[in-house]
């Protein structure tokens, strides 16, 4: 009889990686059939390729440096699935496989892979597409698909809030999905409510006090922002205050730079990846005092 | 302050003057040069936007040249040409341009820019700068806002200065002639 | 001189014209020094203390020496004398009358003079002919840029040190790809001042 | 969060199944006694090798301050004096006795209504050692004014023994001793969520000037300081006791423990153990001390298929064990048994930040960032990052969805510490020589605990 | 002419500048003189510049620092070898004779041939190991094999085998001893690499106890002792220790030893394949 | 130590002590100007003549010169020749000297020059420190050129040399990826170069143990 030992705990609580990466892709699955619905085909196939590029180039990168294959994970299915949804339809199929590739390749990898992504991959990617086919990825905040004919509840220009918004990309068609998806990663505990309630409620109350008109602040990137990017875990601070102000870092800035640009879809991108980079600061500053600290 | 310091004071001292000397020397045949240069580039971009003229003559406002009336070889005014400095997304853009008397573009050139290359680097390239050619001042405006010239991609700031720039100045003719 | 406001001058500096990320001045000591906070904080003091004394100095040896005797093209050297000297001066104070100070901004002297960014910011004053005040303050601006970058920097790079870095990535190769990308999160600010 | 949760059977079905201590006997033939089962120093034993003893014979003894005397617990003969297997870690000297079967104990002295001095004596000789190493008799007697005696009922191990319908009164009575010994106020510590235990224990209580508190959070022994902290606010440093809040900090075993001492003259023979896990018949058993795991299980219908882990004191916090073959101590209150695929192996990932961590742990530190420095040696960063705040508590390591052996790390970067510190004149390298004998506290709580508390 | 003028003037602009910057620079350095001893740079720029901290102090500078002071001794960095002594000698001007080369070796036979008693589960560390129930092998003695020690080599010079065993790569290996230092179970050994012949176990349980866990260890049967010619061999408890001094790497114990416990090393290390 | 050959020293300036791979100094202007080759061989070529002169003048005036002013004297060598090239370009090349900007007056605090002095020519003959700047000036254009050449071809889809269109990526070329000519570009090339740089190091390290 050779008995197991270890250190306690003895039991885990059976939240992995995997289960809460694939929780997080069964929500842009949503997100991507209801972008089928609304953009055709054409979205289809920019989501398809633009995973297949991030699967791809982590297995190859994987293989090539003799590492363990780690595709099961889901790491590199969201970041190639974001990828597409960060893009308007009309982009050539072209430009997300190589998004992908660059988020993937420099982005992952070359940080150290899983846990080691100081910077979004995704919102990377998408910076680097925009910085080289700008033209093409162009998206803008103004052409709403028809917040007319999607008249609900009497909401008027609000009911595009619920339905579609911003309409640039092909995750923007889906706010109410990606709400529902994110209060149940909330409820879940798969992600954190600090991060997501300061950066809404930042954003809210910075667009008010500058006098915008809400309809053109939150748009469905700024769902997508709150729940699944500014969320990603390896890129925000892990002090719970520090998780606060990095949300409210990123509302500030996603209202700063929506202001000036009056683009408030690309000011939630911008305003995400710039707080990425300030995330270890945050953390740096804000560690927290244990129980058993006494004053001397 | 003892001997040593000073035989190290004095070698600095000399190292210096040897150099500005040597700094001076070099100066005035690449200065003398410089000012050829510019010269000659600032006369071939007045005729390259201006072909019909034979020579420029200066419109002056003090000191300061604010353009040039263009002089075929019988003296009669066949256009205008002008330099002009327009910020453009990084820095200043200096435009040269060429109009006829009909207040037609006749031709434009960048003389300096610091533009993201590749992106509004590309206002010196051909394919935009003949665009203007023949444009009178009422259509110089980005052809999505109906007007002659067609933006360069991801880089309309850059592309309305160099519009914007023209436009100021044939305003500027205009009011002045 | 076109007309310039501060406010704008702030925005350039720390912003749209980054010394480190966009302007590409001032890398050596940034990749060098930007491993820790704590150096890097003194790194940086040095930095805009130096820039701040060195603006100065240039303007008035420029406007007073240079300029009314026609002799602009002296400005290099006479403006790389006056850095190296005041380097120099500085160092020697500190050392004399705060030895604390010398030990933890010492070190960071001499890397100062053959820093870009402080030859790179007296050159610019000259080339967008910035006044008195401008020059100052973009001497100023220029190094509040630097010291954000240099925190962000060295924080993220602290982070670092628990993260599984691929092992040829390691070391220069990493503190370039996270260049790379704050670079990058500094892009959107083009264009938001046109100069 | 539910701190023990492994065995299905409610505890009606464990009592059920409650063995007598003279149904277990036949197993009882042979002890180990470690002559160490507190935090301090060995105890000398004061009997030889092929003496006789008898029940509640006084074995081992030690002069020291922070001491704990060791009593017999079988009557027969010593058959050997040396190291063996110790449920903490590593081998420990030990009395082995084997029984002659006859039961003769030694004269227990009873007393119904102990003065103060009395219960002081007694306690002294009695070497009552609470859950977290600390001998009882040190606590009442050390210098910290103490105005509360608090007795936690929320650690699930020494709840579900100890707290049956039986000992309540007893516990409650070992209670007042202790707040007669102290002149203290009296409170009981009860989860929210035990709405049982309390409405049995309010019923005990009849009228005795003793307060119920609920709690939302269990408190294992190692968070003592933290449950004073959390009762009275005042902040306590880890290098201190509950008492430096004016409180006593007793388990359910341990009140149990002072009314037999005091009252019946019985110095800690037996514990309450429950055993469960894949075991044939799970339920709790009185078991005398010294009886080794392997007979502890046997008398509960023994092993369910073969076992994989054998875990004292809970499964979240307890200690596995290297062999069935270690006895019981003072301390033991709970014996799991995993099966072999009930064996946690994941293989650790990095960590992605999640910060699950830092939000369950209950000392408001970052376990992750603490276990990453660790785990490349710069403990010097733990140090800074308050390493030594953490009560190992295991919910850290619990929750992390990276499987990363965050408790262990910690507990790593804690002995490499302790090294650096005990040693200064070692080379200064950055490098540090880790060994075990850091561990020189026996850690009966499945720690290998920094506190200086036994140090002297 | 302008051009003559423009010369003098350059020449008197910078000359001016150089003189005054120089005066005022040689003035604060004698005004603001502070005492510094350039020997210590002499040495830190000899020294291998590796910051291991195998000489004790905390980095080559303050290893410097303390040479100079002559609190340190001059042979006290065992990263550069006798060249770097020697220089330093040099610098301070005195003599040094050159040491013999040492090597760690491992001083167990076990690995894969040793028994495991318990299934550890948790992080993968020698020293984590020891902690718990004095480790995972049968023997307590034996090397654990989990490759502290090749994560305490700063040069790389170690790694583990296929044996579950460490092996010292004697042309990387600069004979710190940090991985010494670092192993928790006192298996690696500095040997002067003249000394050929060791015993690959340091088991002091009883023979019945090695035999049944290890293949190879040593059970204390005293046969070494008895065939050794020189008396170099003593067996005390259940472990056989060889007096160096005395041993001339004949190689009769090593034939004869009925565990292949002592083992003759051609090289005392040997490179890894 | 081996004997130095003035192959051997030259050799080392380019693999052994390359300015900016090995020893990461003048990193400024290996990334601001390498948005094409054209500018990557303008700036390594005026780097070169200063690297050029001031080794030469530092090594013939190395008795002449005392340690306590060393630095100043070094640098007033350099700034000398920075500002002649600095001048030249300006009046025979203009539009090369537009391009590479600031970074011409700013070859004077590029590390590389001022380290070698330091390093080198003050301890050497004049022969070698001449060999010395050959090696390093052209390990420094051996890289600038590589970063140029990676940049403008994935930035423009060409390499445009004087005029002459060198290469040319056929269908990329209508939308080749700007980011490469953007700052970020040129800090990832030259990261992804170290990178491999220091993978073949690791590699023949591992294989040689
Ligand atoms: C919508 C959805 C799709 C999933 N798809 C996969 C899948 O394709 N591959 C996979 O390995 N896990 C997938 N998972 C995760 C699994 O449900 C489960 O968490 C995981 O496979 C557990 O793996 P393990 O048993 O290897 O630990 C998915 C989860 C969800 C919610
Ligand atoms: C949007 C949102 C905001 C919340 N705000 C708070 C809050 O301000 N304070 C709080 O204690 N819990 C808040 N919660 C509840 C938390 O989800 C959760 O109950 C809490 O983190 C539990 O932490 P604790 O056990 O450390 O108290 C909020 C939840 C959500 C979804
Ligand atoms: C944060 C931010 C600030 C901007 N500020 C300005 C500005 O002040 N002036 C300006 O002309 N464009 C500014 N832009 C760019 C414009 O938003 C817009 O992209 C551009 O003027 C329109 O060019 P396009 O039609 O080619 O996209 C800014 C962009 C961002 C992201
Ligand atoms: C890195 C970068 C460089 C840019 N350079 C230019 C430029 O040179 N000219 C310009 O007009 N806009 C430039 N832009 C601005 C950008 O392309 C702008 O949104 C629009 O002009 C796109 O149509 C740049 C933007 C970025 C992100
Ligand atoms: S074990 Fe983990 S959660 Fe518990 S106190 Fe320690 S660090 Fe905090
Ligand atoms: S729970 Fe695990 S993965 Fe998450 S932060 Fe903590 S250690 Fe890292
Ligand atoms: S020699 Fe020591 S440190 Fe190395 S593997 Fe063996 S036990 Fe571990
Ligand atoms: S093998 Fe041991 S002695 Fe040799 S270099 Fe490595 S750590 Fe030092
Ligand atoms: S070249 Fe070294 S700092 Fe710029």
């Amino acid at each position: 009889m050779k008995l197991s030992v270890s250190h306690p705990p003895h039991i885990k609580q059976g939240v992995t990686v995997k289960t809460i990466m694939w929780s997080k892709i069964a929500i842009l699955m949503a997100v991507s059939l209801m972008a089928v619905f609304v953009f055709g085909l054409s979205a289809l196939a920019m989501i398809l390729v633009s995973t297949i590029s991030a699967v791809i180039t982590e297995a190859g990168i994987q293989k090539l440096t003799k590492q363990e294959l780690t595709i099961k994970d889901g790491d590199a299915v969201s970041i190639g699935m974001l990828i597409a949804l960060l893009l308007p339809h009309t982009v050539p199929i072209w430009v997300p496989a190589i998004g992908a590739f660059f988020g993937v390749a420099l982005v992952k990898h070359a940080f150290g892979g899983l846990g080691s992504t100081l910077f979004n991959p995704a919102i990377a990617a998408w910076v680097f597409m925009n910085m080289s086919w700008g033209a093409l990825t162009k998206i803008s905040s103004v052409s709403h698909i028809g917040s007319a004919s999607y008249n609900i509840l009497f909401l008027g220009k609000y009911s595009d809030v619920i339905f579609e918004s911003g309409a640039g990309t092909l995750a923007e068609v889906s706010s109410f999905i990606l709400v529902i998806g994110g209060v149940y990663l909330i409820y879940k505990k798969y992600i954190d409510w600090r991060i997501p309630s300061s950066f809404i409620v930042t954003t809210v109350v910075m667009a008010l006090l500058l006098g915008e008109d809400l309809s053109y602040v939150i748009t469905g990137m700024l769902f997508l922002g709150v729940f699944i990017l500014a969320t990603e875990t390896a890129t925000s601070p892990i002090t719970k205050n520090g998780r606060f102000i990095y949300g409210l870092l990123c509302g500030v800035l996603t209202v700063m730079y929506g202001f000036i640009s009056c683009n408030y879809v690309v000011a939630v991108l911008y305003a995400v990846f710039f707080a990425n980079a300030v995330a270890p600061f945050i953390e740096k500053n804000t560690s927290p005092k244990p129980v058993d600290e006494v004053a001397l | 302050m003892d001997k040593e310091m000073g035989v190290v004071l004095l070698k600095l001292v000399v190292l210096s003057v040897v150099a500005a000397a040597v700094l001076g020397a070099v100066y005035i045949p690449t200065q003398v040069q410089l000012k050829i240069y510019q010269q000659e580039q600032k006369e071939l971009a007045l005729v390259d936007v201006m072909p019909l003229a034979d020579h420029f003559d200066p419109v002056r406002s003090g000191e300061e040249i604010l353009y040039y009336r263009a002089l075929d070889a019988d003296n009669n005014l066949v256009g205008y040409s002008f330099f002009h400095d327009q910020s453009g997304s990084q820095d200043m853009i200096t435009i040269a341009g060429g109009i006829d008397t009909e207040y037609k573009v006749s031709g434009i050139k960048i003389m300096s820019h610091a533009e993201t290359p590749g992106l509004g680097a590309k206002i010196t390239e051909l394919a935009f700068t003949d665009q203007f050619i023949g444009v009178a001042q009422s259509d110089l405006m980005l052809s999505k806002n109906d007007g002659a010239i067609d933006a360069i991609t991801g880089a309309t700031v850059s592309s309305v200065a160099v519009i914007d720039g023209i436009q100021a100045k044939i305003l500027e003719i205009k009011a002045n002639e | 001189m076109e007309d310039v406001s501060l406010f704008a001058i702030a925005i350039n500096g720390i912003f749209v014209k980054n010394f480190l990320l966009v302007q590409f001045l001032g890398l050596c000591s940034f990749l060098g020094v930007s491993k820790e906070t704590k150096s890097a904080v003194g790194m940086s003091a040095a930095v805009m203390f130096v820039m701040i004394l060195a603006s100065t100095a240039a303007f008035l040896i420029y406007e007073f020496l240079l300029k009314p005797f026609g002799l602009t093209f002296l400005t290099t050297i006479s403006f790389i004398i006056i850095i190296a000297a005041l380097v120099q001066l500085v160092e020697f104070i500190i050392r004399k009358f705060s030895p604390p100070l010398y030990r933890s901004l010492g070190i960071f002297l001499p890397l100062i003079t053959t820093n870009c960014a402080i030859l790179g910011v007296v050159i610019l004053n000259v080339r967008l002919e910035y006044g008195f005040i401008e020059s100052v303050f973009y001497g100023f601006t220029a190094g509040v840029g630097y010291t954000m970058v240099m925190l962000l920097m060295s924080s993220i790079r602290e982070k670092c040190t628990v993260l599984r870095i691929p092992e040829a990535v390691q070391g220069i190769p990493h503190a370039f790809f996270i260049t790379t990308l704050l670079s990058m999160a500094f892009v959107n600010f083009f264009g938001v001042i046109p100069t | 969060m539910i701190l023990c949760v492994s065995d299905e059977m409610t505890k009606e079905e464990m009592k059920n199944n409650s063995k007598t201590p003279k149904e277990a006997e036949e197993y009882r033939q042979q002890v180990v006694i470690p002559l160490l089962q507190h935090r301090g120093a060995i105890c000398e034993p004061l009997v030889d090798v092929e003496d006789n003893v008898l029940i509640g014979q006084k074995i081992g003894e030690c002069d020291n301050d922070y001491a704990a005397q060791v009593h017999s617990s079988i009557s027969g003969h010593i058959i050997a004096i040396e190291e063996r297997p110790h449920p903490s870690c590593v081998k420990k000297p030990s009395i082995i006795i084997e029984s002659n079967g006859t039961n003769e104990s030694i004269n227990f002295k009873t007393c119904t209504n102990p003065s103060k001095e009395y219960i002081f004596d007694t306690l002294q000789d009695s070497g009552i050692v609470e859950l977290d190493g600390y001998p009882v008799f040190n606590t009442l007697i050390s210098k910290k004014i103490i105005d509360t005696v608090m007795v936690n009922l929320t650690y699930p191990s020494d709840a579900n023994s100890n707290c049956t319908s039986d000992n309540i009164p007893k516990i409650i009575e070992g209670m007042k001793l202790l707040m007669k010994a102290s002149d203290a106020e009296g409170v009981i510590i009860i989860n929210k969520t035990d709405g049982q235990l309390a409405s049995s224990i309010r019923s005990s209580l009849n009228g005795d000037n003793i307060k119920i508190i609920n709690t939302k959070r269990n408190y294992i022994p190692l968070m003592n300081n933290l449950l004073a902290h959390d009762m009275t606010g005042i902040r306590i440093s880890n290098r201190d006791t509950p008492g430096y809040a004016g409180v006593m900090i007793s388990s359910a075993y341990g009140a149990l423990a002072v009314s037999k001492a005091v009252l019946e003259g019985i110095p800690p023979i037996e514990v309450n153990v429950t055993v469960s896990g894949a075991v044939k018949n799970p339920m709790i058993n009185t078991v005398s001390i010294g009886t080794s795991f392997k007979d502890v299980i046997q008398s509960s219908g023994g092993y369910l298929g073969e076992p994989g882990k054998i875990i004292m004191n809970g499964i979240l916090s307890g200690t596995a064990q290297a062999t069935d073959e270690v006895p019981v101590i003072k301390s033991t209150t709970e014996i799991t048994v995993q099966s072999i695929d009930e064996v946690v192996r994941d293989k650790p990932g990095p960590c992605i930040h999640c910060a699950r961590c830092v939000d369950v742990c209950p000392v408001n530190i970052l376990p992750g960032r603490i276990a990453s420095f660790s785990d490349i040696g710069r403990y010097d960063e733990c140090s800074k990052l308050h390493v030594n705040s953490c009560v190992e508590c295991g919910l850290c390591d619990y929750v992390c969805p990276s499987s990363r052996h965050i408790l262990q790390l910690i507990r790593f970067a804690r002995t490499a510490l302790i090294r650096l510190f005990n040693i200064p004149e070692e080379k200064e390298s950055p490098n540090l020589k880790l060994g075990c004998e850091s561990c020189e506290t026996p850690c009966d709580t499945g720690t290998s605990s920094v506190t200086e508390g036994g140090k002297k | 002419m302008t051009g003559t003028l423009l010369i003098a003037q350059s020449a008197m602009v910078i000359g001016g500048i150089g003189f005054l910057v120089g005066i005022v620079l040689i003035w604060a350095s004698i005004k603001f003189a502070v005492e510094t001893n350039p020997l210590v740079d002499e040495v830190i720029e000899v020294l291998p510049g590796a910051n291991c901290g195998a000489c004790g102090y905390a980095g080559c500078a303050d290893f410097a620092e303390k040479v100079v002071e002559e609190t340190a001794p001059i042979d006290g960095c065992p990263v550069g070898g006798f060249d770097v002594v020697k220089e330093i000698g040099a610098k301070l001007g005195q003599e040094v004779k050159e040491a013999e080369s040492i090597y760690p070796f491992v001083r167990c036979n076990g690995g894969v041939h040793c028994t495991d008693k318990i299934d550890y589960v948790g992080i993968d560390d020698c020293r984590a190991v020891m902690m718990i129930s004095d480790g995972e092998k049968g023997c307590s003695y034996g090397c654990v094999g989990r490759g502290t020690c090749v994560r305490a080599c700063p040069f790389g010079a170690i790694t583990i085998g296929d044996d579950r065993l460490p092996h010292i790569n004697k042309n990387m290996c600069k004979s710190c001893g940090i991985c010494v230092d670092e192993c928790p179970n006192d298996i690696l050994v500095m040997a002067n690499e003249t000394e050929t012949v060791h015993v690959l176990c340091r088991s002091n349980d009883k023979g019945k106890l090695v035999k049944s866990v290890c293949e190879f260890g040593c059970i204390g049967c005293r046969i070494c002792a008895k065939n050794c010619p020189e008396d170099a061999i003593t067996v005390t408890g259940f472990l056989a220790e060889i007096d160096q001094e005395k041993c001339t790497n004949c190689g009769l114990c090593v034939d004869n030893c009925p565990q292949k416990t002592i083992e003759m090393i051609s090289t005392s290390v040997e490179a890894a394949a | 130590m081996a004997e130095k050959t003035i192959l051997g020293e030259y050799l080392r300036g380019i693999v052994k002590d390359n300015p900016v791979l090995a020893l990461v100094l003048g990193l400024c202007p290996a990334l601001a100007v390498t948005t094409s080759v054209e500018n990557a061989i303008g700036m390594s070529g005026a780097a070169l003549f200063v690297l050029l002169g001031s080794n030469v003048m530092i090594s013939a005036l190395r008795k002449q010169i005392p340690p306590i002013i060393r630095i100043p004297m070094f640098i007033i060598i350099i700034c000398t020749f920075v500002t002649i090239i600095d001048m030249v370009m300006e009046a025979y090349t203009p539009p090369l000297y537009k391009a590479l900007g600031i970074f011409i007056p700013l070859i004077v605090v590029n590390c590389i020059i001022i380290g070698r002095a330091e390093a080198y020519a003050i301890k050497n003959n004049v022969k070698y420190s001449i060999v010395d700047a050959f090696g390093i000036g052209t390990g420094f254009l051996v890289v600038l050129v590589a970063i140029g050449a990676i940049r403008e071809l994935l930035g423009t889809g060409a390499i445009v040399l004087f005029g002459f269109k060198l290469i040319s990526i056929p269908i990329y070329s209508d939308t080749p990826a700007t980011f490469m000519i953007l700052p970020a570009g040129a800090f990832m090339t030259i990261g992804v170069l170290m990178a491999l740089v220091n993978y073949n190091r690791i590699r023949k390290l591992k294989k040689g143990a």
